[in-house]
């Protein structure tokens, strides 16, 4: 199989180069893309990656392969690649720290901005905050993104201004919280997105629904937060 | 911070790889900046037309030639678009197909029905 | 906490509302004149003036012209601030974007006067 | 114990699912202990912990490690070790085992830690160098496996995911306990289960049959 590879070394590189590669795969499996990876590494121990999991959970290997971004370990290559050759780099947007390795330090502002903690100042019962069924159900498919970057890396809006767009991922995170019965932060928590660019730069093109590994709508959940805007607002 | 860092971001690469939500999310944009472009033209014919018979005149003759009938047709067209592309955002600001399949055919759907414009439009014009 | 949509400003919210509300006025208004277009057999300098000249029509024209300079205003506003970023102009982006929203904001003028004298100015 | 140092999770061996658990998550483990692990820091810190900082060979001997790798200039590779000691430790130390095999093993390990000792680290690059983390994982897996082989191969009984065809019996007489292990000597020690109760009279310790 062809491989293409994005490469940056800062210790020797100026700037990235693409590494073409040549790997035997084996016959009649299709590998996951992390696995060619790691055959990759076995070869050249100098090719920089993170991962930890292997099953899509801990959310460190997002990277961008042709084209599309996904976590490495649950995309079999066959769907990353289906003409045949696969082209690995980096996800974008972000400043690469060495091959595939992104610095993330932008993404956790923007995550930290949105302040992704329950708050509640009124004091706690004796156990815990009971919360009912159905108050609970609204936490579905929010609580479950593993910030593994793959949404706000494919987002224009976050590519253009990541220091002033929250991003899909976090913004799906605010709405966890705008939509959490316990939280009582909820007046303070819209202000904080009111301005022009927190939330509503958000063109609703779906790049982080079409990407997001554990099947989750941003675009929703930003939708969510506009009304919520709108009907404190009115 | 290390300002030296370099950043990945080959934009014809990520295009080729965009959902059509994505796509017609663009041409909305790109319709908008045509759009905004166009309405000089737009005021010019207008201020035309409406001057006296004479100036009607030139300005019917100006949409007739060439130039100024593409130009009529890409400003119609991309109208059009623009309008049918910002129904479909006013329908996703109160929910309306903010599934990712629903996203997706409204996009096709959306650039369908400015095609059919397109057409309809060329027809009307020559 | 939030700001009232009715108080302007670069409010997003705000933005967000006016960039709707402009949309369907201007909307409405291409209908008005597709539909006036498509319905009128024949079109000369007569039929035209009497159409825009009426009183209607002059006050829907003026809301029209009004709230595409608003929405034009917040489109262009947002297409700048979205590619006119360090990343592709480097250190002097905010001047470049400086001079495309003077550009912006001098045709948003000229959209705003021309088709109001020329509205107005009918007999 | 060492004062000042928590574990929790399966690292700390507390076992709350008993010596069955094969696979899953030990979110019991985490949610019980990672509490109380919690609150008993939070009131150690008012009280005050004594610490006292590195010596000087505590840091020398952490250093020497990392000296070792980056000084390396032939030898097999990392991946190469580890695809052995991967191999070694999936054939031989898997669910079902035996004596003879585990004993073959864990002299294939003591080879495989001399091997290992004068592995190559090629890339010595200092920028987010995962060649380098993979190379000082090596050396904690050894220990890892080590442990697990040499404790794996003195439990002479059958237990949970420790099924061995030579001790196909479960033996609570001797062996209702926990392994432990002591590097300097590879040495094994027993640790009883539970401090109290001694008994469990609700659920008695029983072999399990389906």
């Amino acid at each position: 199989m062809q491989i293409s590879l994005y490469r940056f070394d800062p210790d020797t590189d100026e700037s990235p180069r693409t590494d073409s590669l040549e790997l035997d795969l084996p016959e009649g499996r299709d590998l996951m893309v992390l696995d060619v990876l790691e055959l990759l590494k076995a070869e050249d121990p100098s090719i920089a990656y993170r991962r930890s999991c292997r099953e899509g959970v801990c959310g460190s290997d997002g990277i961008n392969m042709n084209g599309r971004n996904g976590l490495a370990c649950i995309t079999p290559v066959s769907e990353a690649a289906p003409r045949g050759k696969l082209t690995l780099r980096p996800l974008p947007g972000l400043p690469v720290v060495r091959d595939l390795v992104v610095d993330m330090s932008q993404f956790y502002r923007q995550y930290e901005k949105i302040k992704p903690w329950l708050v509640n100042d009124t004091a706690p019962p004796a156990r815990e905050r009971l919360q009912s069924p159905e108050d609970r159900e609204k936490l579905n498919g929010l609580y479950e993104c593993i910030l593994c970057a793959c949404c706000s890396t494919a987002c224009p809006s976050f590519w253009w201004n990541p220091d002033k767009f929250v991003g899909p991922a976090g913004l799906l995170q605010a709405y966890r919280f705008l939509a959490d019965s316990r939280d009582t932060a909820t007046a303070e928590r819209l202000a904080a997105l009111e301005d022009p660019f927190s939330v509503f730069r958000c063109r609703g093109i779906m790049n982080c629904v079409s990407v997001c590994p554990k099947g989750l709508n941003p675009t929703r959940a930003i939708g969510k937060i506009r009304s919520m805007l709108l009907s404190q607002g009115i | 911070m290390h300002p030296d860092r370099p950043v990945n971001l080959p934009l014809p690469r990520l295009a080729a790889a965009m959902p059509v939500t994505a796509i017609a999310s663009f041409l909305h944009r790109v319709t908008g900046i045509v759009l905004f472009a166009g309405t000089l033209f737009l005021c010019y014919v207008l201020d035309l037309a409406l001057a006296d018979e004479a100036g009607f005149e030139r300005a019917a003759a100006i949409i007739e030639a060439p130039p100024g009938a593409l130009a009529t047709w890409a400003i119609l067209t991309s109208l059009a678009y623009h309008v049918v592309a910002g129904v479909k955002h006013l329908l996703l600001d109160f929910h309306v197909g903010d599934s990712l399949r629903a996203a997706k055919i409204g996009a096709w759907l959306t650039i369908a029905l400015a095609v059919l414009a397109a057409v309809g439009l060329a027809v009307w014009l020559w | 906490m939030v700001t009232n949509v009715a108080s302007f400003g670069r409010s997003g919210l705000a933005d967000f509302v006016l960039q709707r509300v402009s949309a369907v006025i201007v909307g409405l208004y291409a209908l008005c004149l597709v539909g006036f277009f498509v319905t009128t057999p024949r079109m000369d300098h007569a039929v035209l003036a009497g159409f825009f000249e009426s009183l209607p029509m002059r006050a829907f024209t003026t809301l029209a012209v009004v709230s595409l300079a608003a929405h034009a205003w917040i489109g262009m506003w947002t297409v700048g601030t979205d590619y006119v970023r360090r990343h592709y102009f480097g250190a002097g982006h905010t001047v470049y974007l400086g001079i495309y929203l003077v550009v912006c904001i001098g045709l948003i003028f000229v959209y705003l006067l021309w088709p109001l004298s020329v509205v107005w100015g009918l007999p | 114990m060492v004062g000042g140092l928590y574990a929790i999770g399966e690292v700390a061996c507390v076992s709350v699912h008993g010596a069955n658990r094969l696979g899953g998550n030990s979110l019991l483990d985490l949610v019980v202990f990672g509490r109380a692990a919690g609150i008993h820091i939070e009131e150690a810190m008012r009280q005050g912990i004594n610490r006292r900082g590195p010596s000087e060979a505590d840091v020398d001997r952490a250093t020497a490690r990392l000296a070792r790798w980056n000084g390396s200039e032939s030898g097999e590779s990392v991946a190469e070790l580890k695809r052995e000691l991967q191999r070694l430790m999936l054939m031989d130390f898997n669910v079902f085992r035996s004596g003879d095999n585990m004993r073959s093993s864990i002299g294939e390990l003591a080879g495989l830690r001399e091997r290992i000792a004068v592995a190559h680290l090629a890339d010595k690059s200092r920028v987010f160098n995962t060649a380098r983390l993979e190379a000082l994982e090596l050396d904690n897996l050894l220990e890892v496996a080590e442990a697990t082989a040499i404790v794996a191969e003195a439990r002479t009984e059958s237990r949970g995911a420790h099924a061995r065809d030579d001790y196909t019996e479960r033996d609570d007489d001797n062996w209702l306990c926990h392994s432990l292990y002591f590097a300097p000597g590879k040495r094994v020690g027993k640790r009883s289960v539970n401090f109290a109760p001694q008994t469990v009279e609700t659920f008695k310790p029983t072999e399990r049959s389906y």
